[in-house]
């Protein structure tokens, strides 16, 4: 598979493209975020992208879905980025569908076609300290009669509050460090002990902190199998890792072009700004920086699309650049931009705003530099 | 300075028997800081009694003459003040950005009677004043500075627009770049003070990224100034600008001296390895590195304030603290929004004390643009300092 | 391409039949590669015979026409060609600069008398080439180009001096620009080849840090270069020596690519801490984080090769790949010295291989200036990518 | 103390300054280099110290010496690092009179006058593995009658092979990384069973590898007491760490002098390319760096001199900040002289070759960082 993209993956860019930019453009975001939204995202716009197909993006086509890859949501997840779009795209079309894969017949025909027609939301909890630490999973589920009792905390989770289900990882054997043992359970919002806060994040988006206090759930509830849940976990991760990634290339890339229209229409000093020098060679290295990050992200989707052994790395070098790039992105977005890059009336500083969200949410380039290397054997 | 250990032992009594206990404990929040100003509010009447006796003794303003409300300390016996209110703990009664910046420049530029109008006040802390220099599409560069102010035999009429002007919805009194030549780029430009209450003024607050509003666009429609309040010579105040930046210079570049260990912030956020270390090695070799530089910077601090005591400062100094100490405090809250993870993301919630964090990480972006952005500094090095040619 | 999967077994069967078992063994030393030339000295007969019988087939230019010593395969055949070569170990039989830079540009803008005469020999590895563009003075400023090539009917009399001349002390051939109209900058300029045995031709070699003279200082005395030599227009040298530009950049971006982990080898050299983890944490954090970059760039110089095949690069990407691709490859080499330590720093000893590290990594500092320095690639991306404006 | 130069430091630099730049300019190392000399100094040069009195700069005025500080023997260094000059006066002024403070009086009534006279160099051996851990000793001192048996290697002893006498941190009890069991002898270099290795360093300077095959020496070769060695190491280690970190800034500066030198007189494109503004903030950020360096080293050496309990943070930052900065001083002056600071001709790469020695010696940046963390409790 060359890595460049097909004609048909030009076309679905095409498409997307001006979709995003006219339904959803910055404006969209900063109107939902000054009346006060407390949804996360526009429900109206979710049963778009339905109609469009795009939520089955990751599905079979025999679940109805589009029999795509993960070029294809990236393509989705970077127009996405571009525009700061508040989506469940990512949570759901990219993380639940993959999580769904594993899981039983009955789970998948309950929420597979409700994903499609954007009716459901379904969102991953994982993090269960301030640091993305998925190798260690602390929440209990105890075997109680036919099921589980869980106990415990989640957090970060982005869409959480508006979830129809959660896909919880959770401890049912081992310690806290052990692969085994993990179990994933698949839970409707509304059960009992369960408390759901929403908390604003620094983009205005929305996520979630879950108490778990003696939530029974039926076996039935499993995705996968009891106790080696770990692996599917792992999947799913490098999709949204890559997913994420693929956002904020989207999101590196709007700063940028902002930030270059901003040199090339500042004056200063009776001169264009983009004229001087200085500026043109940190322009000059950030652009070369996020296309690294962007043909790293195109690896990573190639890799996980063709099922390649060494796809998980791949994802970590795409999570890890993506994150270094996109954060150079916005702080010489800012700084190029000078006074009025601070003000909120102004979007570049939503761009930093979302950039960091996204290079924290499943580990930062910290985290994946140090997995890497511990995968390379240093 | 005739006895150094006895004005010591004197100081050390005086703060003991008239700084209020309440005013010996830590700064914990924005208003245990006190600003002054005309409507200034005071969270303790403990701030108002402590501002108003060390008001009274000058020590606000130490080192001003005492006929201008100073306390007329030589620069050793400032010291001693200095450290003996950190000995004792005592806050200080009186931050106001204005003491360490037009204090200086009023001295050196004013006139007899603005001195005597003006210092007083400020040293007491009953003038909050605000910068009008920067304009909307002037940016860094004063030169094609706009707003006008016409000689109207006893006064000034002024008319224009300034941005970032810092809490101009909270000040009192303004200083204020205008032009008074257009046919000239820097020798057209003269240095004004003038009362925020004078009809014609009007502010509106900017909203940051941080969802502060420290700034404001302020506008000026038909302000009549008197000719009295002109500093310095008519068409000379980029004289006098550039002399207040240089002292703005030098109280930016300290923002990141004397702050906790950012390692042990991290560990207290992350948490700690088997062996007891903060538990992200690829972070904590990032702040290991940047923690070389802080303290290095930290020296670099200390050495200029020394300099400036001994005037032994190189000229243009100020800017390369400028350039340092800002990138260094930006990278500073990076690291630390980097360390406390997404609890660090929350934005409203009460335990991240209403995205403190965050909002202060925002925040710490306006320092490498304010007061002159990292570029005119790298430029004023290059140019000034290292004597590169021009283009 | 008629059948890929009938010529990947007919290329597998040659290559196994053909290719010698030394010549399956991995490069160790500068004499285990292939240079060619007149004077070419070869360590192992092997290497000639792998040489001989790979020129025969025309696989040393596999993509290259028949008719010009070429093999006349498609970009799928010769990628399979490569990738069995890559099964089965074999090393390249000839690792010529000229056939990946030289070479294309001859087939674009060569007569075809030229493509006849120089092609064949250059696939057969018969004519080492060196390249003269730099000049004392004008460095990355190929404007300023002096050397003179006056039109004396039959052929151009060359005068002048180049510098940088790779290898020209014991090149062949050289390509050559040279000035043959001084009215005008760039448009004076023409694109020359000719014999460095021609009378008038004289070389002297520069040493460099490192210790090595990769490089000469070429100078011109009366040279006689016949028309016939002259690669394309008369003074639109400029766009050929463009064209060859660009090739060398992509050649040179790739350095940094398929190389050992260089965590692995750093552990090798410090040693290990009780967890098994490289022992100095804050240059294993260095590393980790230089390694993604490291391997992002790997996936993007497969894009990049991707993006040729398909004719779908950008625009000026190679100044992208050059910029990136040697800035890593000089970060590389410095954490490789750091991570070796104080043995890395010995010069001359055995044990250090005669100080190849040192060599190695102070050679790398000519990455960002060969072939168009890192500021002229900014600038190009800067002006011809992004589009931002002239001073 | 006042963080800036007294009046009569800025007479000893104005003294020392013109005396190298007249007696050892970069072409003195060149000419030593190419005659392929063997010793790695000018024993004249060392003499013409010894006549300024410069070798007893740390001497108490009661040895005969100066009764100086680091910021005198850092003014010295300075210098030496700005023209590359070969001496063994950081390892002897600095190194060997450091440790001689907690020597016995035989030997330092052996030893000073001939330092002070120029007529001995005395030299530290500290380290057994390509990288500088003064934390691990290995070498074995065993006790053998009335005196000790030495069994080991040392490297990286710079001035080694031609040193008078050496000063050897063996290990007397404990295992390799206990600080208790360090013992230090004082041992003159011709003694049987030492095997000297001179290796020439890129630099072109010499160090030596020692190998100690069942070396004797007496109880009165030990400097202080027997077990208690590391204190002093330590404290000749902060010493010698200064006086590394100065002549880095110097070697920094010397090689920022040169380029903005060059950037003043060259020309291309026919323009200075000192007024391209990328490279003139480039310039001004590398002085900026030069200078937060140079504030390091005084302040170390401010706190050394008045034997301040953070006296050794501030060696660490020091060299780790020197080292850091000159590297990048080094990196800039060759990349903005272009093909030329390539050549051996030229002298900017020797700066490259002597920054890198110097930032090795005693531990490098990434030894300090982490052992600063360490301290910090991180």
């Amino acid at each position: 598979m060359p890595l460049c993209h097909t004609e048909d993956q030009t076309m679905l860019a095409d498409t997307v493209r001006p979709f995003l930019a006219e339904q959803a453009p910055v404006r969209h975001m900063r109107a939902l975020r000054d009346a006060g939204d407390r949804t996360g995202f526009s429900p109206d716009l979710w049963k778009r992208f339905a109609e469009l197909g795009l939520n089955g993006v990751l599905m079979d086509e025999a679940d109805g879905g589009l029999g795509l890859g993960h070029v294809e949501a990236g393509i989705v997840l970077e127009e996405i980025g571009r525009n700061l779009t508040p989506s469940p795209f990512l949570a759901t079309a990219v993380g639940a569908v993959t999580m769904l894969r594993g899981g039983s017949t009955a789970q998948r025909q309950a929420w597979l076609p409700r994903i499609l027609a954007g009716e459901a939301v379904g969102v991953l909890a994982i993090d269960e300290t301030p640091r993305h630490r998925p190798g260690r999973i602390a929440l209990r589920a105890q075997r109680v009669g036919n099921g589980f009792r869980l106990m415990g905390e989640k957090r970060f989770v982005t869409h959480g509050h508006v979830a129809d289900f959660l896909i919880v990882a959770a401890r049912t054997a081992g310690s806290c460090e052990d692969e085994m043992g993990v179990t994933l359970f698949l839970i409707e919002s509304h059960v009992a002990n369960l408390t759901v806060e929403a908390e604003r994040l620094t983009d205005s988006s929305l996520a979630a902190r879950l108490k778990f206090d003696g939530v029974e759930v039926l076996k039935e509830a499993v995705v996968g199998e009891v106790d080696r849940g770990f692996d599917g976990l792992t999947k799913t991760l490098s999709a949204l890792r890559t997913g994420a990634s693929a956002e904020m290339v989207g999101v590196g890339s709007g700063a940028l072009d902002m930030t270059i229209g901003y040199l090339k229409q500042r004056k200063q000093f009776g001169r264009l700004i983009g004229s001087f020098q200085a500026l043109q060679h940190r322009a000059a290295h950030l652009y070369a920086e996020m296309e690294v990050a962007r043909a790293a992200v195109l690896k990573a989707q190639e890799l996980l699309d063709c099922g390649d052994a060494g796809a998980e790395q791949s994802v970590m070098v795409a999570k890890a650049m993506t994150g270094m790039a996109s954060a150079l992105a916005v702080q010489e977005g800012i700084q190029m931009h000078g006074g009025i890059g601070m003000t909120d009336e102004y979007d570049i500083g939503f761009y930093m705003k979302r950039q960091r969200v996204l290079s924290e949410l499943f580990g930062d380039a910290d985290y994946h530099a140090d997995h890497l290397a511990r995968l390379a054997g240093y | 300075m005739s006895n150094p250990e006895r004005f010591r032992q004197e100081t050390r009594a005086w703060l003991d028997t008239n700084c209020p206990p309440e005013m010996r404990q830590p700064v914990r929040s924005k208003d245990d800081v006190v600003l002054g100003g005309r409507r200034a509010v005071y969270k303790d009447p403990a701030q108002q009694l402590w501002l108003d006796r060390m008001a009274e003794k000058g020590w606000t303003a130490p080192e001003w003459p005492r006929s201008y409300g100073g306390g007329g300390l030589s620069p050793e016996e400032a010291k001693i003040l200095q450290s003996e209110m950190g000995r004792l703990g005592c806050r200080n009664p009186l931050s106001s950005f204005s003491l360490s910046t037009l204090g200086p420049t009023l001295l050196k530029y004013g006139t007899e009677e603005q001195k005597r109008e003006h210092l007083p006040r400020m040293a007491r802390g009953e003038i909050f004043w605000c910068q009008g220099y920067s304009e909307p599409g002037a940016g860094s560069d004063l030169a094609s500075l706009a707003t006008r102010a016409e000689d109207h035999g006893d006064h000034f009429l002024v008319n224009g627009q300034k941005i970032w002007t810092s809490d101009a919805d909270k000040a009192d009194w303004i200083y204020c770049l205008v032009r008074t030549d257009t046919s000239n780029k820097h020798n057209g430009i003269s240095f004004l003070l003038f009362d925020m209450e004078t009809p014609g003024v009007s502010v509106k607050p900017i909203r940051l990224i941080s969802g502060y509003s420290p700034f404001c666009e302020t506008f000026f429609d038909n302000v009549k100034v008197p000719k009295k309040n002109l500093v310095g010579e008519l068409n000379k105040g980029w004289d006098v600008a550039k002399y207040l930046l240089s002292h703005e210079r030098e109280s930016l570049s300290d923002l990141s001296a004397g702050q906790l260990s950012l390692g042990q912030i991290a560990k207290r956020a992350v948490g700690t390895e088997a062996d007891g270390r903060l538990d992200d090695p690829v972070l904590r070799a990032r702040i290991a590195l940047f923690e070389v530089r802080a303290l290095a910077f930290r020296a670099m601090s200390e050495r200029f304030v020394d300099e400036l005591k001994h005037e032994r400062a190189p000229p243009h100094q100020a800017s390369v603290m400028k350039y340092l100490g800002t990138e260094l405090n930006k990278q500073r809250h990076e690291l630390m929004m980097d360390a406390e993870g997404s609890d660090a993301l929350e934005w409203e919630s009460d335990r991240s004390r209403g995205g403190a964090n965050a909002r202060a990480w925002l925040r710490t972006k306006a320092n490498s643009i304010e007061g002159g952005t990292s570029e005119v500094q790298l430029n004023i090095i290059a140019k000034r300092i290292l004597q590169l040619p021009g283009a």
